[in-house]
């Protein structure tokens, strides 16, 4: 089972860095922050399964915490920096 | 076990070479929404680490603050700083200090490399085994009135760090409020979308930020984590577009502020009366004055976290000016 | 293994597996809407499945809630981001991709 | 776990590059950022050389304070950086504003 | 009554009343500026009572929480730390007296509950024995600096305080890596066990290195100095006065006690001695240099704090021969030009305040209109040059001593030309106080209490040279620079 938590704890952190592409490549603002959104989801999955293998239940605190401070994020972002996109190039 | 290790090995590297990467790519891409949305990502990893190094103390406090407050922090001052620009009609790209000298400007990456080689060298020059004072900890922890080591370490052992660090908490809350507002942005009035979220949200993290600071004297978790998480309901009250108006100016209001640095400084004074010797928990009540002092340290991280990411000055300062 | 080892480890794949269609989606969709999709996909039914597959696994009834809990404050807010995202991208203009 | 640290020393020279290299402001107080997290980095990775499981948590008490203060700085420097950006019209500094 | 003097826990006051203090001024801004000016005055005092206490007990040790170094934090105080924080309360008095009259209610009730979290900062500086407690005493004091750099408002100001706060952050940030480095490859961040674990090793090298660069940048020792001038040349004249006086000499403190500690028994060749020499030689005459250069009288003292910095450098290489008779005349020095520099910044605001500028040119007759800032200003001046009986003069005397018995010519040609330059710049403002501006300028009147508070510091400063005797003997109290002869 150990062995199957590592496997899928990797697997998971490949997924997440190939996602840093769309946060590298936008091309608008909001991309990058879905793409910081999935990360922030990721990351709570990879916690998640850690905290199992690991048998550490304090970091199931830690991801229910990512997940409320993503949220504070998000919002933080869609009422503030949300720049006016120029919408010549929003798609690719 | 072999897979076992190598597995761990694999994410371990990963990790690591996805940190410096980010942290390459966030100093040198020219948009600086972009930095900060990977600043925002690299505080996540950053908090994978803490996990993979056996602490989740410092993962908590990483994720609330690191990557979730400094995040809102970041964003918000850079939709100031775009309100600013347009006002006065400026713009910037990705450009060199030209402060510094042009003969400084190539030799720092050299001089830097060599930096780093050298303290690459020093770090591994350690001895590969040191119990720094893990056993001084595990020896005393029994007189320390909790039982989560960290928790004792911050507000027991080393409480007088803590105390002073309060007190930079408050110093910077009164910087900002001396330095006067900054422009605000025209606030939209939320859709009812990001209301109900709120709705939502808001007695959740109140409820996370009590359970985090009760958890705290046997398990990770403390004042610092349960104040930030306490904060960021404050800022998701902020976000919608709710101001405390004249409350900041209130005493109340004020005392709450400096209720967490006041009452750990009176405590250290009222320890020295009674018992001469700062801050010396008497063992038998030391749990208890420990979750006061981390009660109210709570409460004021909270608020001067919040205060700060509004960076608003109470109305009663500037009408004196 | 267990009957419930070899259950909670192929609810565990099929999440991962999840996770890997909403980077996909990420990646390959055209445009953010699209986009958006494909990222509430691995929000909703991907940490679903990892959650359920932990759950099972996990050593008491509480954790077991924690997690469920996670779960259900993950896709709350995650679909609001998303709408908000989503109404956002449209105030601003932001065009639907067209084949 | 030197690896850790090796990361840390590499943050910190990455920080401080930028740290110097940038005019933006914005960009300075990031890579101060940086820096501080390659210096937790650094001594948390070396405070599991316990020869046990259980890591030397001092350390982890200094990060926490470490991380603390600096989110103070940085809520202080972003302030100071808006106001002179008011003032001046740009979030840096250069010796052309003084008179 | 004796003996409750002697038990009474000082330096528990001295760091707890300002903090307690400043929380009150923030909660009542009413009574701000009584409350400020209390707290400053009774944590003088108990300075006073420290004094008294480690003289009669010798050197005060506390273990904070009872837990005891390594594990708890230890506050120490010999005579070393006693010269430190004698200085912070001279200071403290003349500047607070000084901003009572100063600041207006606006800026009244946010400039005192930052300066007493900055009095209480620096007492808790110059009291632990701890190098993780120091750092987090230099950022409480480093953020409380920057936020009264900036108090004033106004595009100079703020880009001084901006420069301030990146360099005093990186300093920090530098010396904690140093820190860090302490701990892992000794276990320990309290400064008596690290002398005693310590043995010379990669990991001492570098940390002493990370640790030199940030207290150097903090210090604003040439030529990592940009930052000072900006920054206490446009903050509010007493802000100056304190960064000037007490917070660049807060870093330099801590460099020289984890010298003396720690790394100077372990890395003291000749070469890192002479580093610090020649920096300060170079501090010294580029900062006096630029201050002759300066048309504005604030900037102009700003730079020769920069040159007065290079002087305390000056005793590592004379160190190497005769310690304890160097680091006197150094920390002499850095007393007498604490008093002297308060003096300087609070003369310059009376004449600020009262011509509305501070071009030198355009003094005005500053010596018959305003003869009291005058006066304060030649006092302090007397000592900044070294002329005899000031404390600047003692201190200078006994550093020239030393170079001369160890025949280093170099550092007297220096010393000399630096006393030179600070005669040129200090007589040229002279001048200027005497003749009059071209067009006669509007006048505002200045409290008695500002003109009065820089005079008596100029005074303190002058007599400081007639203590000569009871002011070394204090200082040598636990032997603090003793630490290199005593072990073998």
């Amino acid at each position: 089972m150990q062995a199957i938590y590592f496997l899928l704890a990797l697997f998971l952190l490949l997924n997440l860095i190939a996602g840093m592409w769309r946060v590298l490549r936008g091309p608008t603002a909001a991309d990058r922050m879905l793409a910081a959104q999935l990360f922030g989801t990721t990351a709570v999955a990879i916690l998640l399964i850690v905290a199992q293998a690991t048998g550490d239940p304090a970091l199931r605190d830690v991801a229910l915490v990512f997940a409320l401070l993503a949220a504070v994020t998000a919002v933080a972002f869609v009422r503030r920096a949300w720049p006016d996109e120029d919408p010549r190039h929003d798609t690719d | 076990m072999e897979t076992l290790t190598l597995l761990a090995l694999s994410f371990d590297a990963l990790l690591n070479l996805s940190l410096l990467y980010l942290a390459w790519i966030l100093l040198n891409c020219e948009d600086l929404l972009k930095a900060i949305v990977l600043f925002v990502a690299f505080g996540l990893l950053m908090a994978l680490a803490w996990v993979r190094l056996d602490a989740p103390d410092v993962a908590l406090a990483e994720a609330a603050i690191g990557a979730g407050l400094t995040g809102a922090l970041l964003l918000t001052a850079l939709a100031k700083l775009r309100v600013i620009e347009t006002n006065k009609g400026t713009t910037q790209q990705l450009k060199q200090d030209s402060e510094n000298f042009q003969t400084l400007h190539y030799m720092t990456p050299l001089a830097l490399l060599l930096v780093a080689i050298g303290l690459g060298y020093v770090v591994f020059s350690m001895p590969p085994i040191s119990a720094g004072l893990s056993n001084d900890v595990a020896t005393n922890m029994g007189n320390s009135g909790v039982s989560h080591s960290v928790t004792a370490v911050l507000l027991n052992f080393r409480g007088y760090d803590t105390l002073l660090e309060m007190f930079v908490l408050l110093v910077s809350l009164l910087g900002v409020w001396s330095f006067g507002s900054t422009t605000s942005q025209h606030e939209t009035t939320p859709g009812p979308v990001l209301d109900t979220l709120t709705r939502r949200l808001v007695p959740v993290l109140i409820l996370v930020a009590a359970y985090l600071l009760w958890v705290g004297a046997h398990a990770p978790g403390g004042a610092f984590q349960a104040g930030s998480v306490l904060a960021a309901a404050g800022v998701l009250l902020l976000l919608m577009g709710w101001r405390p108006g004249g409350y900041l100016s209130t005493l109340p209001f004020r005392l709450i502020l400096v209720a967490g640095p006041g009452l750990f400084a009176i405590t250290a004074a009222l320890l020295y009366l009674l018992k001469g010797q700062l801050l010396a928990f008497p063992v038998e009540y030391a749990g208890i004055i420990i979750f006061a002092l981390e009660t109210t340290a709570t409460l004021s991280i909270a608020v001067i976290l919040a205060a700060l990411f509004l960076s608003e000055p109470p109305h009663s300062d500037k009408e004196h000016i | 293994m267990t009957l419930i080892d070899y259950l909670s480890t192929i609810l565990l794949i099929a999440g991962a597996l999840f996770f890997l269609a909403g980077t996909l989606g990420l990646l390959r969709f055209p445009d953010i809407y699209t986009r958006l999709h494909a990222l509430t996909k691995a929000d909703n039914v991907g940490l679903g499945l990892i959650v359920i597959g932990l759950a099972l696994q996990s050593e008491s009834l509480a954790s077991a809630g924690k997690l469920i809990l996670i779960w259900l404050l993950v896709m709350f807010a995650g679909a609001s981001v998303s709408n908000l995202i989503a109404s956002g991208a449209l105030q601003r203009g932001i065009r639907l991709w067209k084949r | 776990m030197y690896f850790y640290a090796l990361i840390g020393v590499g943050l910190f020279s990455v920080g401080l590059y930028a740290l110097i290299n940038y005019a933006h402001l914005l960009r300075k107080i990031l890579a101060l950022n940086v820096m501080g997290s390659g210096i937790f980095l650094i001594l948390i990775a070396l405070a599991k050389r316990t020869g046990e499981t259980q890591p030397d948590v001092v350390p982890h008490a200094m990060v926490i304070t470490g991380i603390v203060v600096a989110v103070s700085a940085t809520a202080l420097a972003l302030t100071l950086m808006l106001k002179l950006a008011a003032e001046t019209g740009r979030a840096e500094l250069s010796e052309k504003d003084r008179d | 009554m004796e003996v409750v003097f002697k038990e009474f826990p000082w330096v528990a006051v001295l760091i707890l009343l300002p903090l307690l203090g400043g929380i009150v001024c923030f909660l009542f801004s009413g009574i701000a500026k009584f409350t400020g000016l209390m707290t400053v005055f009774f944590t003088a005092l108990s300075v006073l009572g420290l004094g008294w206490q480690i003289f009669d007990n010798g050197v005060y040790r506390h273990a904070v929480g009872g837990w005891g170094a390594p594990l708890g934090i230890d506050l120490y105080a010999d005579g070393l730390s006693l010269l430190m924080l004698a200085a912070t309360a001279f200071v403290a008095l003349g500047v607070s007296v000084y901003s009572a009259g100063y600041f207006e209610r606006g800026y009244s009730t946010r400039f005192w509950p930052i300066w007493l979290f900055l009095l209480g900062a620096l007492n808790a500086l110059f009291l632990t024995a701890d190098i993780f407690n120091l750092y987090v005493t230099l950022e409480l004091m480093g953020l409380a600096a920057v936020a009264l750099a900036g108090l004033a408002g106004g595009k100079n100001a703020l880009t001084g305080a901006m420069r301030y706060l990146l360099a005093t952050l990186l300093g920090s940030l530098v010396y904690l890596l140093g820190v860090a480095l302490l701990y892992h490859g000794f276990g320990t961040v309290d400064i008596t066990l690290l002398a005693q674990r310590a043995e010379a090793s990669p990991v001492i090298w570098a940390a002493f290195g990370l640790i030199a660069a940030g207290l150097m940048l903090k210090t604003a020792l040439f030529p990592l100095h940009f930052w000072l001038p900006p920054a206490h040349g446009s903050a509010p004249p007493p802000v100056s006065a304190l960064l000037s006086a007490l917070v660049v000499k807060a870093s330099f403190y801590i460099l020289l006690r984890l010298w003396l500690e720690i790394f100077g028994p372990l890395v003291s060749n000749t070469d890192v001695s002479t580093l610090f020499g020649l920096l300060g030689a170079a501090a010294i005459l580029w900062g006096s240099v630029q201050a002759l250069r300066q048309t504005r009288l604030k900037l102009m003292i700003a730079y020769s704090t920069v040159a007065q910095i290079g002087y305390l450098f000056l005793a590592f290489p004379l160190a190497t021969a005769a310690g304890v008779a160097a680091w006197s005349a150094a920390m002499y020095l850095a007393f007498s030009h604490a008093l002297a520099k308060a003096a300087m910044f609070l003369a310059a605001g009376n004449m600020l305040r009262f011509g509305g500028h501070d071009r030198i040119s355009d003094l005005d007759r500053v010596v018959q209109r305003l003869p009291l800032a005058a006066a304060a200003f030649a006092l302090a001046g007397m000592s900044i040059m070294g002329l005899p009986p000031s404390g600047g003069f003692i201190g200078k005397w006994l550093m020239l001593e030393v170079a001369i018995k160890q025949g280093r010519w170099e550092i007297v040609i220096v010393m000399i030309l630096g006393g030179l330059l600070a005669a040129a710049y200090i007589f040229k403002v002279l001048g200027h106080t005497f003749t009059q501006a071209p067009s006669p300028h509007e006048s505002k009147a200045v409290p008695a209490s500002m003109e009065w508070s820089a005079l008596l510091l100029a005074i303190a400063a002058v007599l400081l040279g007639f203590l000569a005797i009871p002011v070394l003997s204090l200082l040598n109290i636990g032997n603090p620079f003793g630490i290199s002869e005593v072990t073998p």
